[in-house]
This record gives structure tokens, sequence and C-alpha cells, in this order.
């Protein structure tokens, strides 16, 4: 492999890393904070997916507007879902989070079918962005998929800043480390809360729209990312929003070379790098909170 | 059984979290025969002490030693299989067994072939004679075939001490066994205390002074992870250190 | 003695009558099919297929009236050997049709083969079911995943390819068509220099395709389907070697995802047993039917599900509706030329249709025919005892 | 502890009907009901691990696979597999990568262990799809059923019925034993807390690995059946909505009792089939994931302690009766928790 490949690989590593990092990190802040295991997690990217195809004949088909739409939709409805569902889940054993959210996933699947329908779509990337940079003599690299990384480069800056400059960062830093604490505090949990799921929401909706120009919508899709963002959540450590952050980039490396260097086992690889980690760090990278 | 003899010790225990020193060299013995009682503010080091001789934490520095062997590096299980028992602030009983089975249950770890299964384990020799030696040290005598769950806190304290004593324990470590007591409850329990002595050595880590100062034979004041006094009762109360330091306060 | 005639006798007729019995009755169709998940669309088309035939055939199939029995296969293998031994013991349906998941098809192909009850298959091209498992009652109505693989092998190297890299899924059927693909090529002269491989179901295809970047083969041959095929298509594109890397796929890639591809799959060269603006009376008059009997158009399943239904209604003409004369079904089906919308075609001995494959370019949102790629391909039916 | 006999005689009279069934079912019920037994396998091995050591394994359907696959690539291709040695490899090749997973997920808690158990069963999962070794995603045959010389044969569906009832029983009376076994009342002190455990001088690790393994063990003997039955293997025998379906099952018959498990199968199955029903749903039955998923929300919101609670649950709805025992029971729980 020449060098300008070996860096357009990595630029393609790093790209689906960030896109990891989006979804995932809406799940360990839920998890970190809250403490709610939330399957019906990758269901929100697939909302957000299909967000950006049936939103977008409202918002006249100019996409910035969509995901605008989006994103506010996103926080109503993680607010709503919170208040209407996930509140009931906070003195639930783990076990029953499970079942119920994996039972949410298969209502999210089926009001999706129902609304519109089973068919694959394309979402076209909007006309600003669709130029592509040309990278050594054969292949070029899309503006789009640049605009993706900066979108989940500055979210994860603009994250870090609000969790570590902020006073909501420090509660939802603290919450996650020791929830009886931040109730001693006099902060209020269920607002607090509240703002943390709807953030994860938004956070996986947003993942979901900006990628729907790149990897279409489709049914299912919610499912495929939700298993490997288990794999970065535990990698980085349950509730550690850098954790998160390296994971989600480790992964997209092993799977980007993964599938060029060694194809067979490809599919195997992230789970193999998993169980080391693990023999290692039981518990991931990073602790909570960091 | 020589009354007098060191039963656990820590030397110069240290524990560090980062950069918060927890325990600063802290030193302790138990004898047997003897009541030792650790006390201090919120934060002093107590529960984290307990927890290192108990071998639930490593300590950053230091060596614990049980019935003369370097336990440092045991796990908790091995130090309890060794003569090592320990009650928790909360109640760590089972509340949906019976008091008998809580018991027996604890003094199962003792068994020598755990894998058995084909084995009813309630017809087990051993476990069920160190149940029952266990409740009647315990008094818990009539309440042996009540589910646990139902009984009041005060039995709760006592059925943990009962299940502490049926895994044969040399040592007991006991944390806050008072918490949460009405007076007549405290007094049963003190009496227990009393008795078991005896033929074991006891490290209390307790909250309630008026108790500490009547039963113990050995008092151990600690300050910000650090020893500032260990003495008896009587010479504990007239120490100035402990008067500004603790008991100023108090 | 006599007594023994008189039983004989009395069982004969009632068989007959048993028999007579069920012509009359209608002739219970299990349409095993995909309601949810990624295949459900397909199920959709298949079924609409089948029922526009039937509806057209008056209601009927080889005589008798129709009723329908629906069960959601959910693409799932661990549950089809009692989903279909639902159909058939339970709903006692007399044929069974489907379906589009290959795991699913062959779990159902060994129920078909034991029971010996009639199975068509509308869509999974697995090389087992027409192989290994095989049988006089199980029929298939689309193509086998090699033939469209090996029709665009033929075209490649005719069209002067050298060397050429092929991508798909690490599954069945991506495999199956790639060999098909390569032993076409090869053939004629060509070299495979790379198979590149993405776990299924995964669509994160950037990876591989700088890898293609890497390796300038004259073309790429894909094989996707669905979801898969919407984005690698359009990452392709984005990844600028649609100009430079020419993309060959198997039908597929570029069947019912055109407009779901925005654009970005225009003027894609592939291979497939169906096109659009076929030029056969057929066709013509199945798409103005299913435009309005279902307001949308149809594709190469809804082509599938019609013939799927068609076999049936030949085989069991010659069998005058009697579902249990297989050999008789069997024999009519693999006699008949059947008159297809894709073009006329015939059964091979194993049951897999021996088929023009058409070489067609996307235009807009059809699949335009430019071509005949290879006349009357067969599929060896490797493994196939019949 | 001491076995109660209200539920010995219940648990006696399921596999009393069991045993009657064929008397009056169908070919297709006989199959179904076949079928239900292999799950009731599976959910019990499970229940070992979630109900009775409170180890929330998602990954339960990859030993199942494993023991499925192992019993598909170890028979010989053109002729049929002893079941003498393919049954003991088929299990014995589950209860290794049990003890391979177990020992690495096991150093891990709570919903630790949840996700990582479940990242071991896609591992598995990938490895049976991916490599040549499984026959990728179309999955694989057996071509001739094991049998036990001549006077077994399991291809015969009644005989496959009363052997896989055979090994549910067998597997039902095992795991009663064993409950009750010390290793058993290990795991329930281990369940109910650890730190006692510990502080009484269990060292649990390996009391927890051999739940792990014996678990594993039996969902290989279910794959076995299962394949037994169908002759055929696939991937997605290791999904992931397997174990969640087999989640659903035991929580669904009452979570921490063996009989709850024996239930939940049958009750889950039905409730599937209910769903899928056309003649119940007509057009609609097409949508019944969504059915589906609203039962499982509401049965575990409303009905935590599964079917097994359900009398105690509708004498305090319809009675506002609660048995006092009961309440100062969960009094304590909560103070456990506090």
């Amino acid at each position: 492999m020449d060098f300008s490949i070996f860096l357009i690989q990595l630029l393609n590593a790093l790209q689906y890393g960030l896109l990891l990092y989006l979804v995932a990190m809406g799940l360990t802040l839920i998890f970190g904070i809250m403490g709610i295991i939330n399957l019906a997690h990758g269901s929100f990217y697939m909302i957000g997916a299909y967000m950006a195809y049936a939103l977008a004949p409202l918002a006249g088909g100019n996409f910035f507007i969509t995901l605008v739409f989006g994103l506010v939709l996103a926080v109503i409805l993680g607010y709503l879902l919170e208040w209407a569902f996930f509140s009931f889940l906070y003195e639930r054993e783990h076990l029953q989070q499970v079942l119920m959210t994996y039972g949410l996933i298969l209502v999210f699947e089926e009001i999706r079918s129902l609304l519109v329908g089973d068919d694959v779509h394309g979402v076209p990337i909007p006309a600003l962005l669709s130029g592509s940079i040309p990278l050594g003599d054969v292949m070029t690299y899309p503006v789009y998929r640049l605009f993706v990384s900066g979108v989940c480069l500055l979210l994860a800056l603009g994250l870090y800043f609000v969790f570590t400059r902020t006073r909501l960062g420090m509660m939802i830093r603290a919450g996650s480390v020791n929830r009886e604490m931040v109730q001693s505090l006099g902060i209020d949990i269920q607002f607090l809360y509240r703002v943390v799921f709807a953030a994860g929401v938004a956070l996986a909706v947003l993942a979901g729209m900006i990628a729907a120009p790149i990897s279409s919508v489709y049914p299912g899709m919610g499912n495929q990312i939700l298993i490997i963002c288990f794999v970065v959540v535990v990698i980085g450590g349950i509730g550690s929003i850098r954790g998160a952050f390296f994971a989600a980039l480790l992964i997209g490396l092993v799977d980007t070379f993964g599938k060029v260097w060694l194809p067979e086992a490809s599919g195997v690889l992230v789970y193999v790098l998993m169980a080391l980690i693990l023999l290692w760090k039981p518990s991931g990278l990073f602790k909570a909170g960091g | 059984m020589n009354q007098g003899e060191v039963l656990l010790s820590g030397q110069n225990i240290t524990q560090r979290w980062g950069g918060l020193v927890a325990l600063d060299k802290v030193s302790v013995e138990i004898e047997r025969g003897e009541l030792h009682a650790v006390i201090g503010t919120n934060g002093a080091g107590k529960s984290t002490l307990i927890n290192i001789l108990s071998g639930e934490l490593k300590p950053t520095e230091g060596q614990v030693t049980l019935l003369d062997q370097d336990v440092t590096h045991w796990s908790q299980p091995r130090r309890a299989r060794n003569g090592l028992g320990r009650s928790y602030q909360r109640n760590t009983i089972f509340p949906d067994f019976s008091v008998f089975e809580n018991c027996r249950l604890a003094a199962q770890a003792q068994v020598q072939r755990p894998w058995v299964w084909w084995n009813n384990s309630q017809k087990c020799q051993l476990s069920s004679t160190n149940a029952r030696n266990g409740i009647r040290l315990a008094g818990l005598e009539a309440f042996s075939d009540q589910v646990a769950g139902p009984l009041s806190h005060g039995q709760k304290r006592q059925l943990e001490v009962a299940m502490c004593l049926a895994t044969n324990p040399q040592v007991l470590l006991l944390d806050e066994p008072l918490a949460g007591m009405g007076a007549e409850e405290t007094e049963r329990m003190l009496a227990l205390l009393g008795q078991l002595k005896a033929g074991h050595g006891i490290l209390l880590v307790e909250h309630d002074m008026d108790a500490v100062f009547r039963i113990a034979d050995r008092i151990t004041v600690m300050v910000n992870g650090s020893v500032i006094a260990s003495d008896t009762p009587d010479n504990i109360r007239t120490n100035p250190a402990v008067q500004t330091a603790y008991l100023g306060d108090h | 003695m006599k007594r023994l005639q008189t039983t004989l006798l009395a069982a004969a007729l009632l068989g007959t009558s048993a028999a007579s019995m069920a012509e009359d009755a209608a002739l219970k169709v299990g349409l095993m099919l995909p309601a949810t998940g990624t295949y459900a669309q397909l199920g959709t088309a298949i079924e609409n297929g089948f029922k526009l035939y039937v509806d057209q055939a008056g209601g009927k199939l080889g005589g008798r009236g129709v009723e329908y029995v629906k069960l959601d296969d959910e693409s799932d293998p661990a549950k089809a050997t009692d989903n279909i031994n639902k159909l058939i013991k339970s709903d006692k349906v007399d044929v069974v049709v489907g379906t589009v998941h290959s795991g699913v098809a062959a779990a159902m192909a060994k129920v078909a083969k034991q029971t010996g009850t009639l199975l068509v298959v509308p869509n999974a091209g697995s090389a087992m079911i027409t192989g290994p498992m095989c049988a006089p009652n199980i029929f298939r109505s689309s193509f086998s995943n090699r033939q469209p693989g090996f029709a665009m092998g033929k075209v490649a190297a005719e069209k002067g390819y050298k060397k050429v890299a092929t991508i798909t899924w690490k599954y069945g059927a991506g495999e199956e068509s790639v060999g098909g693909f390569k032993e076409a090529f090869e053939a004629d002269g060509g070299e495979v220099v790379k198979e590149l491989y993405v776990p299924f179901p995964n669509v994160e295809f950037q990876a591989l395709l700088t890898e293609i970047a890497a390796l300038k083969p004259d073309a790429v041959y894909s094989f996707f389907a669905g979801a898969g095929a919407v984005k690698f298509v359009k990452d392709y594109k984005a990844a600028g070697l649609m100009d430079s890397i020419p993309l060959l796929g198997a039908g597929f890639l570029t069947d019912g995802t055109l407009k779901a591809q925005g654009g970005d799959g225009e003027g894609l060269l592939t291979t497939l047993h169906y096109a659009d603006e076929l030029d056969n009376e057929t066709d013509k008059a199945f798409r103005k039917a299913y435009s309005e009997a279902f307001d949308t158009v149809p594709d190469v399943y809804a082509v599938q599900g019609f013939d799927a239904a068609q076999i049936l209604d030949i085989g069991l003409q010659a069998a005058g509706g009697d579902v249990s004369k297989t050999a008789d079904i069997a024999a009519a089906v693999e006699a008949t030329e059947i008159d297809s919308p894709r073009g006329k075609f015939t059964l091979s001995r194993a049951h897999n249709p021996i088929q023009d494959i058409y070489l067609r370019e996307a235009k807009g949102e059809e699949n335009v025919v430019i071509g005949v790629a290879v006349e009357k391909l067969d599929d060896p039916a490797k493994g196939c005892r019949l | 502890m001491g076995i109660d006999k209200g539920k010995a005689v219940f648990v006696g009279l399921i596999f009393l009907a069991l045993a009657l069934y064929p008397l009056v079912g169908d070919s297709y019920g006989i199959g179904l009901i076949n079928k239900v037994m292999i799950y009731a396998i599976l959910a019990l091995s499970l229940e070992l691990l979630v109900g009775s050591t409170g180890l929330i394994c998602f990954g339960q359907a990859a030993f199942f696979g494993i023991g499925a696959y192992a019993a598909v690539l170890l028979s010989p291709e053109d002729a049929a597999a002893s079941i003498w040695l393919l049954l003991p490899a088929c299990v014995l090749a589950a209860a290794l990568y049990a003890l391979f997973v177990g020992a690495l997920s096991l150093r891990t808690k709570g919903v630790y262990f949840i996700m990582v158990t479940l990242a071991f069963a896609q591992m598995a999962y990938y490895v049976v799809h991916d490599t040549a070794l499984g026959g990728g995603s179309d999955g694989i045959y057996l071509y001739y059923v094991p049998g036990m010389d001549t006077w077994l044969d399991l291809g015969k569906p009644l005989i496959l019925y009363f052997f896989t009832l055979l090994f549910l029983v067998w597997t039902f009376v095992f795991l009663a034993i064993l409950l009750r076994s010390h290793l058993g009342r290990a795991l329930a002190g281990i369940r109910i807390n650890e730190q006692r455990m510990l502080a009484s001088g269990f060292t649990t690790y390996p009391y927890k690995l051999a739940a792990f393994v014996t678990s594993g063990g039996i969902a290989g003997l279910a794959g076995f059946l299962f394949v037994v039955q169908d002759g055929f293997v696939n991937p997605e025998m290791l999904s992931w909505h397997l174990s969640g379906s087999l989640l659903m099952m035991i929580i669904l018959g009452g979570l921490g009792h063996l009989r709850g498990a024996l239930i939940g199968a049958f009750a889950f199955v039905f409730l599937q089939e209910f769903f899928k029903s056309t003649a119940i749903f007509g057009d609609f039955a097409k949508h019944w994931h969504l059915g589906l998923g609203l039962t499982i929300i509401l049965s575990v919101a409303i009905l935590p302690k599964g079917l097994i609670g359900l009398p105690e649950w509708v004498q305090m709805r319809l009675f506002g009766y609660r048995n006092p025992r009961q309440v100062e029971r969960a009094d304590a729980r909560e103070d456990r928790h506090s």
C-alpha cells in the first residue's frame, strides 16, 4: 500500500469513527448519567435517517433546513420519550431495561414501516457540498464526507467544552460518577435527566440525518449500528465521553484496515479487539465521567 | 487459645487515591479477647481501613498479617476462609432465606467439595452445625426457621453477626453494627459483643460513642487518614489531642 | 377373500372421490414471503406479481380456485423450518411459494423435499436449491446467483477488459455471483485480480473503494442488492471512480434502486434476466396490468412472482389440479416453454430457468435493455441427482 | 429448598401433558411442540444464569448455535453419526466456548457483562457467517439424522418428540437438583449479594464460571436437538434477536423459577403465533412485530414477576389484598438497595 493510499484509508477510518462516536456518545451518556441501557438507541439513528428523507419535502428540499427541523423534532421526541417511557425505567433492573427497550426497537421499526414503508431511499447530497477533491490519480474524496467529519469533530469539541467548562457539564460528569451526590447537591435531577436524554437522542438523530446522504435510508439500519456502538461504549468505558471518542476512532481504524488487510476476518476483528481490551482492562479504557 | 495473642494486624498501611491520601501509615493490632474500636469523623478512613484489612482493597503500601501469615496479597475470600469475618454497615443478609439458611450458606464456604452438584446442601453436616453454632452465639435460636426479610432491624444486624460467626472466624471486623438500632436492641448487641470477645478478636467501627466507651478495651482514633491516638478508653477520654480533634466537635 | 376385495374396492372408490373432492376444492397457496425487515418490499412485489397472474387466469390455477395463506418468514432461517411446516401441516396448503432470503429458501427446500410438497422459489438464487436440494417438486422461477455473474463475465471479456476486481458482501449469494463472473471471464482470457468482500450486511464501503483506486483495475464487477446497492453505487460515484474505472454488476445493483441512487447509477451496465423496454407483447401487457392493479411499476421480483404462478398453472393443468402428481407436473413444466414477461424460457432438469440474460443500461429510473448478454443460459446444477 | 409439593405437582402435570400430547396432536403440532421443548431447554439453560445466578447473559444464542454447528460439522457427510459421540461433542463444543466467553466476561460486571456477552455472541456469529468453516450465510444441511444404531431412529418425529421430552425432563431435574446443592445455593447467594458471599469466604469467580459453562453446555444440547429436528443450521441461530427472545421467555414465565422458563417458552411462542395470525388481525398481521413489541414492554412493566406471579397480581389488583409476608419481603429488598 503506497503512502497516499494509506493516508486516504486513514481519512476513511477517521470519518467512520467520528460518525460512530456521535451515536455512541448518546448511548454512553444515557447509560452513564441515567443508568439506562438503551437498546433502542440505534432506532434513533434510523429515525434520524428517515427524517432526513421524509422531512426534505417540507423543508423545500433544503438539507440544512431539514437538519434544523429534524433536530427540533429530535429534542421534542427525546423529551417526550423520557417523560412517557424512560422515566419509568430508572428504578428497573438492567434486565428489564434491556427487554423494554428491545420491545421499543420492534415498535419503532413497525411504526416506521407503517408511516414510510419498507423502501430503500436515497437522500441527495446538498448541492453546496456535492463536489469532490481529487486525491491521487483516480480517486476523489467527496466534500460531503469531509463535511460529516467536520461536523462530528466540531460536535466532539463542543461537547468537550460543555463537559469541562460549563456548569451543566459538571453536573453531567458528576452525575455519571455518583448519582446520589448530584441529588444531594440540590440539582434538579429530573431536569438533568431530560436534558441528557434529549441530547442523546438528538445526537443519534443528527448522526442519522447527516449520514443519510452517504448511507441511504433503509429498514433495520439502526440495529446494525447499535451493536457496533455497544462495542465502542464497552471499549471506551461506559459513561466515559473521552472513552467513546477514542474507542470510536479505534474501531474506525480496525474496521477500515481490517477490511483491506484481513478481509476474511474483518467481521470478527472488532470483537476480537474488544475481547483483548477487556482482558487487559475489564471496565474499558477510561473511567466514567472522564 | 491464648488470650492476648495478636490475631490480625495492619502495619504502616497507606492508601492513596490519585493525589488524595486516604490512609497514611496506619498501624492497628487486634488481639484475642480484645474488643478494639476505631472511631473517627466521616472521611477519617475507617471504612478504607476495614476494607483493606478484610481484603476488599489492596493497600498502596503496608502489610496485613492474619494469624502470623502475611496476607497482604490474599483475596478477601481466602482471608475469610482463614479466620476473618466481617459485617457491613448495610445489611448484607439474604432476605428470602430463613435465618438458618443465611447462616448455613455462609458456613458452606468451608465445605471442601462445593461442586458436588448432586448432593442436597440441606443435608450437609458441617455447614449445618456451624450455622447452628453461629445462630446460638448470636442468640437467634428462636428465629432459626423464620424468613430473614421480615425480621426487625436489630435482629437483622444480629443475623449479620451470626453469619460471620457461622464461618468460624478468629477475628471479626464489624462495621457499625449498632447503626440505626433502638436502645433495647443496642443493649442486646452490646451484650452479644461482650460475650464474643472471649474467644475472638473484634475490630469495631462505630459512631455510638457511649457504647464504644462502655465496651471497648482499646480505642484507636483516626483523623484525616492518620491515627492520632490508640489507648484504653479512659486514657482516650483525657487525651487532649483527641479532645480537640474529635470529641470537641462532638 | 371376497371381503378383502370389497374392502379394496371401497377404498379405491373412496380414494377417487377424495381426489376429485380435492380438485374441486380451492387450491391453497402458502405465500411464505418476508413482510417485515429488509426484504419486505421484495416480498410485496412477488406477492403482487403472483396475484396478478392468478387474477388474469380468472382466479384459478390448474382449474382450481385459489385461496391464499400468508406467512411472514422474517428472513430468519432459524424459524424457516417451523414456518414452512406450519403452512404444510397445520394450514394444509397444497403449494408453497417462497422466498427471497437464500438461507430461508434452503430450509424450505429441505422440508419440501422431505414432504413432497410443491415449492416454487420466486427469488432466492442459492445454488443449493437447484443443486444438492433439487427435487421433482421444487421449482425456481427466478435465477441462480451464478447466471447474471456468468453473463457479465462474458460481457466484460468482450469489452476487452483484462484485469477486473470484484466486490460483494461476504455471503452465499455474493460468492456464487462472483464465482459465475470469474468462471466466464477467466475462461475468455481475463483475470480477476482481486476479490474484495464486505461483511454482510455492512454498508461501509469506503475502505474497499480506496483499495480499488489503488489497484486500478480495468473494471469492477459487483454484486449488491437493496440498501447495499444504493449505498455502494453512491459511494462509488462519490469516490470519483465511476469515470475512471467502469462499474459492472449483477442486475440487482440497479433494480428498484435507481431512484434511491438519485442519478448516480446513470449509465451503469448490468446483467439480469429482466429489463425495462423489452420488446415483447407479454411484457407490455404485464406492465400495463401491473401498473393499473398496484399503482406502481413492476420490477424483476414482480415478474418472478408472476412466473411462479405461471409455472404452477402449467404443471397443475397437466395434472388435472392434483398436486400429488409430482411427476406429471414436473414433466409438463419441463416440456413447456414459459411465456414470461422476461421473454420465453424453459426450466432445466434441476428446475432452474434456462433463460436469456440481458445486458442493460441504467437510464433515468429504468434499466433499458441494450442486448442479450448470453442466450439461453443454463446452470450447471452441481450436486443435483435428477 | 425442600421441594415444594404444589410446584412439583404442577411441573409434573406439565410433563404429563407433554407426554400425552401426541395422542391428540397432528404432525404439525408435534413438530411445533417439539421445537418449543427445545426452546424450553434453551430457556432453562439461560434461567440458570439469569434467574439463579443473576448473570444477565445477552448471548445465549451463540452457545445454542455452536452446539448446532458442531452437530453438522462433526457428522460424516455420507452417513449418520452416532449420537453417543455426537451429542457429547456438541455439548462439549458449546461448553468450551462458554468457558472462553465466561472466563473473559465474568471479569466484568453489570451492564458490561450484558454488553460483553452480546459482543462475544456477535463474534461467534461472524465466525460462522464469514469463514469457510460455517458454510456462510446460507447455512449447512445435515443430510443424515444421527441415530443410535438402528433402534432409535430420530428421523421419526414421534421418537424425536419423546427423545426431546426426555432431555427436557432431564434438564429440569438436573437443574432442580443442582440448585439445591452447595453449588446451587452458592449461586443463589451470589445473585442476591455477592459481597456477602465474598466476605463469607466464597471465591465467587469459579462458581460463576461453573454456572456459565454448565449453561453453555445445556444450550449446546438444545442446539443438537434443533439440528436433529430441522436438519439445518444457519448463522441466524446465533443472532442477538434469539438471545433477546430467550431473555423475554424467562422473564415472561417468571424469573428465578425453573418452571418460569418452561412456561415462558410456551407462552412466548404462543404470543408470536397469536400476533402473526391473519385470522385475527387480517392484513395487519404483517405488522405483528408491533403487537409483540408492545406486549414485551407492557408485560415487563406490569408483570415483572412473570406469569408465575400472575395469580398474586390478580389477587392484588382485584381484591387489594397483599400477602403480608410479601410486603415485608419487598421492604427488605428496598432496604438492601438503599
